[in-house]
């Protein structure tokens, strides 16, 4: 699979022409929102390790049972454990793949890879950013000063080396990443999709832009008056977006800043689950927790209430002070 | 001292990471040992210290008692002085805002590199670590101080896989590969403090820990140990400090 | 029509430009005349029109008589969707998100290629003119509508300086240049509308004004016009039409 | 003058060390501040045509009757004019230079380029943007699809064209612009230097983060603590920020986005007479306007009260509705 492939400009502006582009209401369901991940396409992941994940959708693409997706997002957690555990992706791009350091390695990323035939293909942290902000740029390539004398410049033949023709410095070119699809977890957003993002932005910005198409899941639809208050709020711009779902607590169990921390009750559960055997705990897993709810207020249920109001108050409380 | 303290191997961690800050300077931390000393020295001797995250953070300000389960969180950011995108922050350090990094590893070798991707063949590997992050961002382009326990396994001769370099070979080669600023200058581990040879870039003890002798650190360590010819003794964590730095995590989430 | 009402020629220039518009189209407008026509058009026929201003305006839309003395103002921004930088703005067009761009120039030649920046020699020139702004980033990027003054001295065979590309030197030079879309494919004028060829890349007339005949659009141009096969004439603008830019510049400040 | 030769890398980082980025408070007086900008500097300047220029430092800069400046700005009006009609700018980096559309060509531009020696180097606008984000990135160029196939590339061999190595693409590499200052008004700060930009925020973020020293002036100087309730709100962060100045008005007679839009009454009037005759026009304006006035406040009040307060009342309508 060689995922570093640069999409030519040709063919990128030929499917932004394609896009309806057109100010338009977007609003549908999750259900709906969720097909437009096909099997074995591109899919990029908007927050950070357990930040503005994009759950709800994530969790709706693995049960409509997607296959062979590439994902890519800056740092991926739970969420890569899922994709890989559920067999939705066999193959992910990213910087860092772990729950987060309270709990030590993934052993799901760990089974996958070392024994599953799955693919962890690894960047820096900026060369990602960098890969995403040309990709939003319309650009083949960005340059950098990372990766320079290491082994995963070794392992990603896909960025080139030069001499800059201005300095003669050594300078290492990141190849744009274009998704075909991004999922996006924001605060607010209108109808149309212009989207308001509070606090931590990620890499969500540049992903918007790069993506050929975009999906996102809103803790809160407001109206587009709202929006037009205060224009230079407006992170993602509505012709990006292709599809619009109000779904409250939609980064569950993970954090959605100014509104929920992460669910660490139902965190710790889970690790010890998959951790143990990750294999047949992330079955179990996805049994009660993924393919078992009826719908996304049934699995916030399943979390339980309690957890729930627990991470909406500190969710909150960054705004007290 | 008479009555010294007791403390953690992680809490001599912190305190002696701790103190390689200054004032007034900006530092780059990681996840974990970095946040936990940043924010110790904070409230020790660097008043003025401005902490970044790499999930965006500029300034940052940590609770004591609420410390976050990664640099992405919302806790990173509250009270802080800027919140910006995840690039653009790594991208302030590339444009040489930042004084120092600080970040821990897996694995790491006689010549600073660090290795948190693979143990064993990267083709096949016996353990897929968690990946750079932004380790390899910070250890490019900035100068670093890594902290990390003192195990034979982890100090060897050359990481099976250079995640984030540090003098690559040794000698020039660092700027041979491009790399024109930065690199590590100290390590710190709960049995001392090390450098690197200004011309061979090669590790070298700089202080022991009280109570460490030489054979220890050599014996914890998978190559030959050079000692500066001005070895010193790390004086102990004081109480102030420890006090100070359980207050910062009093669920002991960082130095267990 | 018995009772045609009358307009100037900036007023003719501003509807004809603005009836290029569809609904929900994304448009890129520069100052003056465009940004009239796209105000014009949103008024009209398009109310989902999205304009792009390259001060940083995303959606924007201008209030009637408040029209704003550059791109680059806040009465742009006022209760649009998203205000941005100015490079941001020009890269999503790089990124292919706009489908037209709306322009003017003093000077325009028979492939399209527009100046703004010197009249004679660019070494010693006779004006030097403010220079392309956004422009080359418009015609390098996306489709482009220039709306311009007929005039002989606008309209030579070979402009002195090619700020803002057509088709280059006709034929596939523009791509061959690296130009891989885009083009100019309108020019509105107060005499007719124009396209060009599509090999040739050579400007001819598809439409001439009300009462302007064939022989007065020759005249005032410095180079030879073919005329389209299926000649149109405008159709004049509207009592509606022009009651509406009225009530958008009732100043006449870009209409006079 | 090769004003787009870019800085060595290792240049660019020693000249960053040898800054004071410690977190310290920075207010001064707009004498001190402008005295940062020393003869043959490259002055890169925030703002865009009649917004938020800088016009108080650009004032204070003028009487302190520096010489030899290059100044870049994404597009100049009213302040190139003022530089190269005072002398203290012989060399002009921009896409655009006049008025405004209102008021046609600038005959101060024209007098200088056409008669009097001066220089102006043109750009595209989205070249201009790429070539400060290059330098705040720390990179020594940025790619674009820009300029090819223009007479702006011809003249600019500055700027080198590439196939690209991942696509075969022609593209054009920009050169990092660094000024050596930064002069960039904005409507709220600390006294750290953490700024906040209301509205438009053109070309200064990058600026700000190129250049190796910015000055601010400020519609308002806040407490720290303000800044820190709202950190997703900062633009500029302090440790790019060399000194802060308080100046209200410091961008009259263009606009600051909220506070007040151009003060038309006088621009009518300066145009009308640098118009008429680009010298002597000129020379009597900053005698009347620039060296004249005691003080900042002392020019305001020569614009006039009545303008100064219809210019406040316009700009603060666009928060009416």
């Amino acid at each position: 699979m060689l995922e570093a492939q640069v999409e030519p400009y040709k063919q990128l502006r030929d499917n932004m022409a394609r896009r309806d582009r057109g100010l338009r209401e977007k609003v549908t369901t999750l259900e709906a929102a969720a097909s437009f991940v096909q099997d074995g396409m591109k899919v990029g992941l908007g927050g950070s390790t357990m930040s503005r994940t994009p759950m709800a959708l994530i969790w709706e693409v693995i049960r409509q049972r997607r296959k062979n997706l590439s994902v890519s997002r800056c740092i991926i957690s739970t969420d890569g454990d899922l994709l890989f555990g559920s067999g939705a992706a066999d193959h992910i791009v990213t910087s860092w793949f772990a729950q987060g350091i309270l709990w030590g390695l993934s052993k799901v990323l760990r089974h996958g890879v070392e024994a599953d035939g799955k693919h962890f293909e690894e960047w820096s942290h900026l060369a990602m950013g960098m890969r995403y902000r040309a990709g939003g740029m319309g650009v083949p390539f960005l340059p950098t000063r990372v990766m320079l004398g290491s082994d995963i410049a070794a392992i990603r033949p896909e960025a080139k080396q030069i001499d800059c023709p201005f300095t003669g410095e050594k300078l290492l070119l990141v190849p744009a990443l274009n998704p075909d699809v991004a999922l996006i977890h924001v605060q607010r957003c209108d109808a149309y999709g212009n989207a308001q993002i509070d606090g931590l932005q990620f890499m969500d910005i540049d992903l918007a832009l790069a993506a050929n198409r975009v999906i996102l899941t809103t803790e809160r639809i407001v109206s587009n008056d709202q929006i037009r208050r205060a224009p230079d709020q407006t992170k993602i711009p509505f012709f990006c977006v292709d599809a619009v779902v109000e779904v409250p607590y939609g980064s569950a169990p993970h954090e959605c800043y100014g509104h929920y921390e992460p669910m660490l009750g139902h965190m710790e559960d889970y690790v010890a689950q998959v951790n143990a055997d990750p294999v047949n705990g992330m079955r179990a897993y996805l049994e009660k927790y993924v393919y078992g709810p009826k719908s996304w207020v049934d699995f916030l249920a399943l979390v339980g209430l309690e957890e729930v109001l627990d991470a909406s108050r500190n969710g909150r409380s960054i705004y007290n002070d | 001292m008479t009555d010294a303290p007791s403390y953690t191997a992680n809490e001599i961690l912190a305190v002696l990471s701790a103190r390689q800050l200054k004032d007034g300077q900006v530092v780059f931390a990681g996840i974990g040992t970095p946040l936990l000393a940043a924010t110790l020295a904070q409230r020790l001797h660097c008043p003025s210290l401005t902490i970044l995250f790499e999930g965006g953070v500029v300034g940052a300000f940590v609770e004591p008692g609420k410390l976050p389960p990664s640099t992405n969180d919302q806790r990173c950011a509250k009270r802080s002085n800027m919140v910006l995108g995840s690039a653009d922050v790594l991208l302030l350090m590339q444009r040489g805002y930042v004084d120092v990094g600080f970040m821990g590893g897996a694995q790491i070798d006689q010549f600073g590199n660090l290795n948190s991707s693979f143990i064993g063949d990267p083709q096949a590997p016996k353990v897929r670590l968690p990946g750079t992050g932004g380790g390899n961002d910070i250890a490019s382009l900035t100068n670093i101080i890594v902290a990390i326990k003192h195990q034979k396994r982890r100090f060897v001769e050359k990481v099976d896989f250079i995640t984030s370099p540090g003098f690559v070979r040794g000698g020039k080669s660092r700027t041979e590969s491009g790399l024109l600023r930065g690199g590590v200058f100290r390590v710190i581990t709960e049995l001392g403090v090390f450098g690197f040879g200004e011309e061979s870039g090669r590790m070298k003890v700089l202080a022991l820990n009280p109570g460490v002798t030489r054979e220890e650190v050599q014996d914890n360590t998978g190559f030959t140990l050079e000692f500066d010819e001005r070895l010193e003794t790390t004086a102990p964590p004081t109480t102030h400090e420890l006090e100070t730095l359980r207050l910062i995590d009093p669920d002991r989430l960082f130095t267990a």
